[in-house]
């Protein structure tokens, strides 16, 4: 491949819209990219692959002119291209959907999704104009039931995205970056945005599309380029290559199957709900979670999924029903100090806003939820929580410079691996995970998955939410496929498959 | 401040006045740099930072006495609070002479003030006076706790309660505050309430200049009689288009002139009284233009103020 | 899905989010009407009242911004006293009351301008670059006014504060009319303009208003300019009512203008504002302190009540608001 | 890559991110010390400003937690005024300093939790429940005071500010001594203890905090009762230094109090926070103003340099981290 690129960039048969050459970008001492160059061509989707922080975030956001690199030169149309900031590259063609949502809860729909780019006459904005722009937006993502009115916080996670990716769409960019554009989308959607990517590509829109999900990969991109370590690995077309081959690529080493299984047997129940309501005028919902068993939790977005986990946490108030745990099953309430002494915990699938304490260490955000495990009388031995910390570091490869490094200096995939590492520091009895896979790589996916399995061996319950309903039936015992507010089927894994779920998910039944 | 060059030989004196910012205090400052020039003294005029907050007075006095001055004049801001530093400095040898009010401590040299108290009962008599003793009046307070005013408030009301029995104070618990604007709102508010009372008292320049605008917007200068304490332009100006009955009128360049020339002579061993009365005096419109009244109207300020 | 709560905002919600401040303003009358003698409920005392609501309403509406956009400014009442007794020197000077205003809204546009500087340039919080001003501009208007009242002719400033004016056909002071007018020109540049939507983007989320290509920097220094601004027309309108130029004026008054503008509905947390709220903030307050006055209660009870209020018509608000959610 | 930058933060780095507001202090001593008079570096002079720092120092260690925390209190000013005030009526009711002490700071404690019951209870910005509080206890503190300031025995208290104690050894006032010791305690409770990862964390993130099952509210009425307490006990110093209860004291002393706080390494958005850096704050703002009187600088001088010194001290802090980053 390599050899391929002085001579594309001569000109021949392909041009080359972006080209970016010997990108380099240190944050303090971590060398988040050295030397890394990207050629991306018209009316193409180039995938941008590699291991949770390999830099492509970091990439993308020098081409977006979030950052500045160090070193390094990049073209667009020929053109020397420099952006000094977001706005220069916005005006220079290039728009960005990024990793993390990027939106302004207080403000509209409409609002966010023209925010910087508002249809106005001196000055004044067009209100009726702005509106249908936004309709056309969210009408191509196929969420046309979102009124542009709406403001931002009251929708939904999956909701959110939705508005982060019309903003993209509204900016007639002749590049367009999309960083994990499906990490909270549900599979319906995301079949409405590769046909959205589609018909960009056919316009001649540059599509560069990073994603930890290869199956997605292998369906919508044209050529790729993967990073390692800060480093190029590798490039080419995708339809000369294997996702074997870029698995090593990005790793270096090749993994068997996508979703080890450890064997787990199922025990006493350990998590009874018993005809909650979690909305008012709500359906009831039920669910039994044993001892040593995965519950996958399926459904459409805002279908409740997360509100149903909140509810058992104690994060959010229940309407009607009960919800008992342990042993002898005993009714379970107040507040979450108490659910978590009982050995409930939940992972947030808003790791930003909810998960972790950005501002503070991986070692203060690993055992805040325990600190009883690394004090004594209420004083906090640092050495116990260096310790502490290491392992799970270890365990769970959290690529970090030392235990008390900041969280907002993680990758992303790695600051959901620290939110992790305090639910197992915790050593909780039944894990409410919602996305747990949330922005991980491939490799670390796998690791989870073990790390799921392992946990049921040991006894512990886990209720584990996800969009991807591929990973649900690859590693649950069990599926409860929820629609409107409540749980409407509840299966073993194996007697379910991927159309009946998302029937039920979109319909209430499987009929 | 060119002390590198060579030494000054002049001995320091520190004048603290309760604040820096009012016409007062200017007067005080100018008869106090007067003082200075014909003693041979150096002047340092320092009021605390956050005027009316005894404690920062207490922290300049502090500064002072480290700082070695070779004596501290002084209007305390409490008769009590300032007694520890003051004894202090009493103590590392500064003498320390009291002006404006009075403090609970007999190690100071001396005590030149007006006597606040009579200085509200001439306004008393005055407004007895005008009104026959009998009318209704009000008082608009200034600040909680500031011992000079409260003391001419008190003077006032005593005398008015004593000697006028006809005369109904319908209001006397309002506070200005300490600044123009919160003794003009609150004026305003006094007199939407009673706009009919025949005569009103202010106790200090600003409650005076608050009361005098707010009776100029209801239209009626002249009708309510408006009696008040300390000058400035404005005031001497409503007091000559009859806006203003009467002002009681301190003196507190001969204040500043007296305390530090008393500094001067407690430097020097001399004697001085243990109290210097600067006197108090009415000025209505018939004797403003009198030759001493004109000068308390319109002190020197420029000529000592300028020239440093 | 659900799709059930589209919540249309806008227009009549509006009218909904306003009931908070006006519900306490008009339980404020109410109770006061009561408990205080008739002249309280007067036509003359409601003037008083509207003349007096001028300078926190002025502050307020800058202000407004500011809070918009998640700072806040605490130099407010010492830019008042600069442009206050800034104005009363150019009127000694030059005796021309439309350079005396110019130059005094001028240097509130200054203030501001160093404020918004200090805030981006040197990437402070603004809690601290303008309580640094806070000084600064007191200092100066201490040593422009020789640590004095300025005496100055007024011209016709005056007039703009007048509570019974001339033309008595306007019915309140000109001063009163004019933020009434500024106020409903700022409420369409904050809620109609992309500078409004700017406002409260950089408010609510200020990394995504930089990512989406908003000028977060020129559009902080603006907004503190515009509260500068507004400052100095209040500073203007101090003098007029004072007719001196008074350095110590103002004092505190930040806190009085930033409680308008919160108990109209802003969110010190940015991302909410509304100038009709702030400028019925203002209103309560005059109201509170001349109903106080009216009912002849000690000053200290009226501190006691302000306290209070400020607490209750937010604690109002956040409960109205957590209802709806 | 990595571990080339491996930043360990604590201890050592703790020196060194000192280094700002000591740079800071030393600066202005330094400055002060060329261009005051001699007097300025004596020793008397380092025992006087030692002891006019209690105040704030005492202060701003209570609220480097609420700021830690993500809040702030304006209430301190006035709760030191009130606590100032019932400890003077408590010794001229019983005569006994260490009721009078108990109840000066049980006061704070009260205003303490009563401004963090507000804030959690009613769900109201810190900012104003405690701009409520700063009216309620300054009205409370003038109505027990009625109006006046409060004569009273002063027992032993004055000694705790003694600036040259009976007990020449100690060399500075006892007061110095007891705001150092419950310093380091204060620090040892922020940094190495449970309630103080729970602080940090709820100042960082509070819905972190309350998935990690930290309890919110209870912490959060703890930290505002702690910086109640310590601004009881600067009342209780305040009485000492004044040997009279005063009710207008300490008016705007808040900001001071939070400059100090901030120019120490805080931040006001949460989740940083030093005890140590806070009372090097207090010094600092102590010096400037003894080096403004020594230099013999008049008022508004003083004022402007204040202002341009916080503006000046954080930015350098802001400047420092940001070049690390
Ligand atoms: N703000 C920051 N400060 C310091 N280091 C950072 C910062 N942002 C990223 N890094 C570091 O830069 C490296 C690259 O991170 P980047 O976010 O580009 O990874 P990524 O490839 O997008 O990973 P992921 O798949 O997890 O999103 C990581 O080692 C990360 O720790
Ligand atoms: N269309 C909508 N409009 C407004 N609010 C919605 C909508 N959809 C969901 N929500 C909000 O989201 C909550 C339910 O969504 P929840 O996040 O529990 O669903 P989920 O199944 O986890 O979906 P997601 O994949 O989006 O996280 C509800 O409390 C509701 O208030
Ligand atoms: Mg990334
Ligand atoms: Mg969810």
């Amino acid at each position: 491949m390599i050899d391929s690129i002085p001579e594309r960039s001569s000109g021949s048969d392909e041009p080359i819209r972006l080209d970016m050459s010997g990108i380099g970008h240190r944050f303090g001492g971590v060398v988040a990219l050295d030397g890394v160059d990207l050629q991306v061509a018209p009316g193409r989707v180039h995938a941008l692959l590699g291991e949770n922080g390999a830099g492509k975030s970091t990439l993308m956001r020098i081409l977006s002119g979030a950052i500045r690199p160090d070193e390094g030169r990049m073209m667009l149309e020929g053109e020397p291209y420099d952006p000094r900031n977001p706005r220069d590259a916005r005006d220079a063609g290039v728009a960005m959907i990024y990793q993390e949502l990027n939106l302004a809860r207080h403000l509209t729909v409409a609002q966010n999704i023209l925010l910087g780019r508002e249809p106005s006459r001196i000055g004044l904005v067009r209100r009726s104009a702005a509106r249908r722009i936004t309709m056309d937006a969210l009408d191509r993502l196929g969420h046309s039931s979102i009124d542009p009115d709406t403001i931002l916080g009251r929708l939904s996670p999956g909701q959110q995205q939705v508005v982060e990716i019309a903003r993209a769409l509204v900016d007639n960019a002749s590049v367009l970056v999309m960083d994990e554009p499906t990490s909270s989308l549900s599979l319906d959607d995301v079949e409405r945005l590769f046909e959205v990517i589609r018909r960009l590509k056919e316009s001649g829109v540059s599509i560069i599309y990073i994603s930890h999900f290869l199956d997605e990969i292998m369906r919508v991109g044209d050529d790729y380029t993967v990073l390692r370590d800060g480093c190029n690995a590798g490039s080419g077309r995708l339809e000369q290559t294997t996702t074997d081959e870029l698995i090593r690529l990005m790793i270096g080493r090749t993994i068997e199957d996508t979703y080890p299984r450890t064997d787990h047997g199922i025990g006493d129940p350990m998590l009874r709900i018993d005809d909650v309501v979690i909305e008012p005028g709500g359906s009831p919902s039920s669910l039994t979670l044993h001892r040593g068993e995965i519950l996958g939790l399926a459904g459409l977005m805002g279908a409740g999924r997360t509100r149903l986990a909140r509810v058992v946490a104690g994060l959010d108030d229940v309407c009607s029903g009960r919800i008992r745990v342990g042993s002898s099953l005993s009714p379970c309430d107040g507040s979450v100090r108490r659910r978590l002494d009982r050995g409930i915990g939940m992972l947030s699938e808003d790791r930003k806003d909810e998960g972790l304490a950005m501002d503070l260490s991986i070692a203060t955000n690993t055992v805040l939820s325990r600190p009883s495990a690394v004090s004594t009388l209420g004083f906090t031995s640092r050495r116990r929580v260096t310790t502490a910390t290491d392992g799970w570091r270890d365990r769970l490869g959290i690529r970090s410079s030392g235990p008390w490094q900041r969280v907002s200096m993680l990758s992303g995939g790695n600051q959901q691996k620290v939110a992790l590492a305090r639910l197992l520091h915790h050593d909780v009895e039944v894990f409410l995970l919602d996305e747990p896979t949330r922005g991980i790589d491939v490799a670390s996916k796998r690791e989870v998955y073990a790390l799921l399995g392992n946990l049921a061996s040991r006894g512990r319950g886990l209720l584990v939410i996800s969009s991807h309903v591929g990973e649900l039936l690859g590693t649950c015992d069990t599926i409860a496929v929820m629609h409107r507010g409540s749980i409407r089927e509840t299966r073993a894994a194996d007697e379910w498959t991927e159309r009946e779920i998302l029937n039920v998910a979109m319909t209430g039944s499987s009929s | 401040e060119h002390r590198e060059g060579g030494h000054t030989t002049n001995p320091v004196v520190a004048v603290i006045p309760k604040g820096t910012s009012h016409e007062f205090w200017k007067t005080v400052h100018a008869g106090a740099n007067e003082a200075g020039s014909k003693n041979d003294l150096e002047i340092i005029w320092k009021g605390p930072a956050r005027e009316d907050d005894r404690d920062e007075q207490i922290k300049v006095v502090e500064t002072f006495v480290a700082r070695g001055v070779d004596a501290i004049v002084i209007a305390p801001l409490d008769d009590t609070a300032l007694v520890p530093s003051l004894k202090e400095a009493s103590g590392r040898g500064i003498p320390v002479i009291v002006f404006d009010s009075d403090i609970k401590w007999d190690g100071k040299t001396t005590f030149v003030a007006t006597d606040n108290t009579r200085g509200g009962e001439l306004a008393a008599r005055e407004v007895g006076r005008l009104l026959d003793g009998k009318g209704r009046i009000l008082v608009m307070r200034y600040v909680e706790g500031s011992a000079s005013t409260m003391k001419r408030e008190k003077g006032f009301l005593d005398t008015i309660a004593s000697e006028y029995p006809g005369i109904e104070v319908v209001s006397s618990n309002q506070h200005g505050g300490a600044t123009v604007e919160g003794c003009y709102k609150t004026a305003e508010n006094l007199l939407a309430k009673y706009p009919d009372v025949d005569a009103v008292f202010g106790p200090c320049e600003p409650a005076t200049f608050g009361l005098m605008k707010a009776i100029d917007d209801i239209d009626k200068e002249g009708t309510i009689l408006l009696v008040g304490f300390d000058a400035s332009d404005k005031l001497v100006e409503g007091l000559r288009d009859g806006k203003i009955a009467a002002l009681v009128v301190q003196n507190p360049f001969a204040m500043g002139d007296l305390a530090v020339t008393a500094a001067r002579s407690t430097i020097d061993g001399d004697d001085v009284p243990e109290f210097m009365d600067t006197g108090c005096t009415l000025i209505t419109l018939e004797n403003m233009d009198e030759p001493g009244n004109k000068e308390l109207l319109n002190p020197p300020l420029d000529k000592w103020l300028n020239t440093k | 899905m659900i799709e059930s709560n589209g919540r249309r905002v806008r227009l009549v919600p509006d009218l909904r989010q306003m009931l908070g401040p006006v519900l306490g303003l008009v339980l404020v009358i109410v109770i006061f009407g009561i408990i205080a003698p008739q002249s309280f409920l007067s036509v003359y005392n409601f003037k008083v009242v509207a003349a007096q609501s001028v300078i926190v309403g002025l502050g307020a509406i800058g202000m407004t911004f500011v809070i918009t956009s998640g700072g806040i400014d605490l130099s407010v009442g010492s830019v008042i006293a600069l442009a206050s007794v800034l104005t009363a020197l150019m009127m000694q000077q030059f005796d021309s009351p439309v350079v005396a205003i110019a130059l005094g809204v001028g240097i509130g546009a200054v203030c501001g301008a160093v404020n918004g500087l200090v805030i981006t340039g040197l990437r402070i919080v603004p809690f601290i670059a303008t309580l640094g001003m806070f000084g600064i501009a007191r200092g100066i208007a201490k040593y422009l006014a020789g640590e004095q009242k300025i005496d100055a002719p007024a011209g016709w400033i005056p007039e703009l504060m007048a509570k019974e004016p001339s033309a008595s056909w306007i019915l309140v002071a000109p001063g009163v009319w004019i933020t009434i007018v500024l106020g409903i020109l700022m409420a369409i540049l904050l809620n109609r303009t992309t500078f409004g939507t700017n406002t409260f983007a950089i408010g609510s989320n200020e990394s995504t208003a930089r990512l989406c290509g908003i000028q977060v920097r020129r559009t902080k220094i603006l907004i503190y300019m515009l509260c500068g601004i507004f400052a100095g027309l209040a500073g203007v309108m101090q003098f007029g009512r004072l007719t001196v130029g008074d350095p110590t004026t103002a004092l505190g008054k930040e806190l009085d203008i930033i409680a308008a503008v919160v108990i109209g509905g802003a969110s010190l947390a940015g991302g909410e504002g509304r100038i009709s709220g702030a400028l019925v903030g203002a209103v309560l307050m005059a109201f509170l302190a001349n109903g106080c006055t009216h009912a002849g209660v000690p000053n200290y009870v009226q501190e006691i009540i302000i306290g209070i209020i400020i607490i209750a018509a937010v604690a109002l608000d956040s409960y109205r608001h957590s209802g709806s959610r």
